[in-house]
């Protein structure tokens, strides 16, 4: 059982009606992480190009999860 | 070379300014501004939110991959944040090589790469109220709203 | 739409202003610096000449093609002439369209186009106290001077 | 016999020594015209690019020599 802080962006942060949330998770990976959240806060999951970054560093869904990290869950970007 | 996020109106003048070199014969600017109208809807305003840290971060990273890459002298972008009208710029991109024929598409690099993977959102509010992500991926025309 | 030629200092603020518009979401613009070294030679300045009545007409054709082939909603040109020092722009080209897709290769076309078609030419004073004449074709290098 | 007036730009102008001049002339086209001038004016001829105008219209060497004509002979563009 890790405990990590998780942040929502734009879309998701709307979705989820908050900023950041402390989790308590068993997920193995970012990916199912994203998965546990898209469910609990009714996210758009099936969304190309959703992106994830663990303490401000970009990262891979497949990466694990460390306790004590904070997760941030980027919806598609549209700079420009 | 430097990239980074204003809440503040930009001015093409004085970042085109701090490129200026006696060793460059070729610059060239790209600005995106907001259009009336996006997918055939009536946009009044956007709201662009960035994740600073990070945007300031990959952006930097695309900037130094445009100068190797083509061999810059120099290259800059701001992109604005916060709410903005119509005609506003949203993001300001600077190139200043020794030919065109490299300021050109470095310029373009920049951009597409800026709008392709640095962390910004896109907001748009409708003249019937709505308000709606742009999302490039999923809408592609939607990607282009302003330039 | 306006193609012209100036005798006075180029600024890029003014003739941007000139064609912001709120249908527009894409901006690009070229700017031909003078260079410190052209073809490895040192350059001290550059002198240019057009003969005007033509620059004008060959100039206006070319900003219609770009506007008409590439759909721009609008694009301008300026050219400056006379005795010209480093870092001093020689020319101006400014594209607006929705798009980017349209404004980058819009732009390209018409700063290739003014080069090779329009009646201006462009002397160059060399540190060594010499001057030459620079011929596009057959010194391809020089033809790229000015960006 | 035509009479033309003839004028010279940039390089033109410098190996010429003059801007324009006066011309009487039997040359079938614009092109015998530049031969007949470069000759008297020793202008560099061999130039890839150079263009002729006639009464501020740009023309084709083939075009042939009219009487009253200006004639505007061009060497290569170097704008930019």
């Amino acid at each position: 059982m890790s405990r990590v802080c998780v942040k929502f962006f734009a879309l998701f942060r709307e979705e989820a009606g908050t900023e950041s949330t402390w989790v308590d998770t068993d997920a193995a990976n970012l990916g199912k992480l994203f998965m546990e959240m898209g469910d609990r806060y009714n996210l758009n999951q099936s969304l190309q190009g959703v992106k994830v970054a663990v303490n401000d560093e970009m990262a891979s869904f497949d990466d694990p999860v460390e306790d004590g990290d904070t997760v941030l869950f980027f919806p598609p970007v549209a700079g420009g | 070379m430097n990239f980074s996020i204003s809440t503040q109106p930009l001015d093409s003048g004085r970042l085109r300014e701090a490129l200026l070199r006696h060793d460059a014969g070729a610059f060239v600017a790209f600005e995106g501004w907001v259009r009336n109208v996006n997918d055939g809807r009536s946009v009044t305003r956007l709201v662009y939110e960035a994740y600073e840290p990070l945007a300031v971060k990959e952006g930097s990273k695309v900037l130094e991959e445009a100068r190797s890459r083509f061999g810059l002298l120099d290259v800059a972008c701001v992109h604005r944040i916060g709410a903005l009208e119509l005609g506003d710029m949203a993001v300001w991109v600077g190139v200043v090589s020794g030919h065109r024929d490299a300021a050109f598409p470095a310029c373009r690099y920049v951009i597409d790469e800026v709008k392709a993977r640095v962390p910004i959102w896109k907001k748009e509010h409708y003249t019937d109220g709505v308000t709606g992500w742009v999302h490039c991926p999923a809408e592609q025309s939607s990607a282009e709203g302003a330039g």
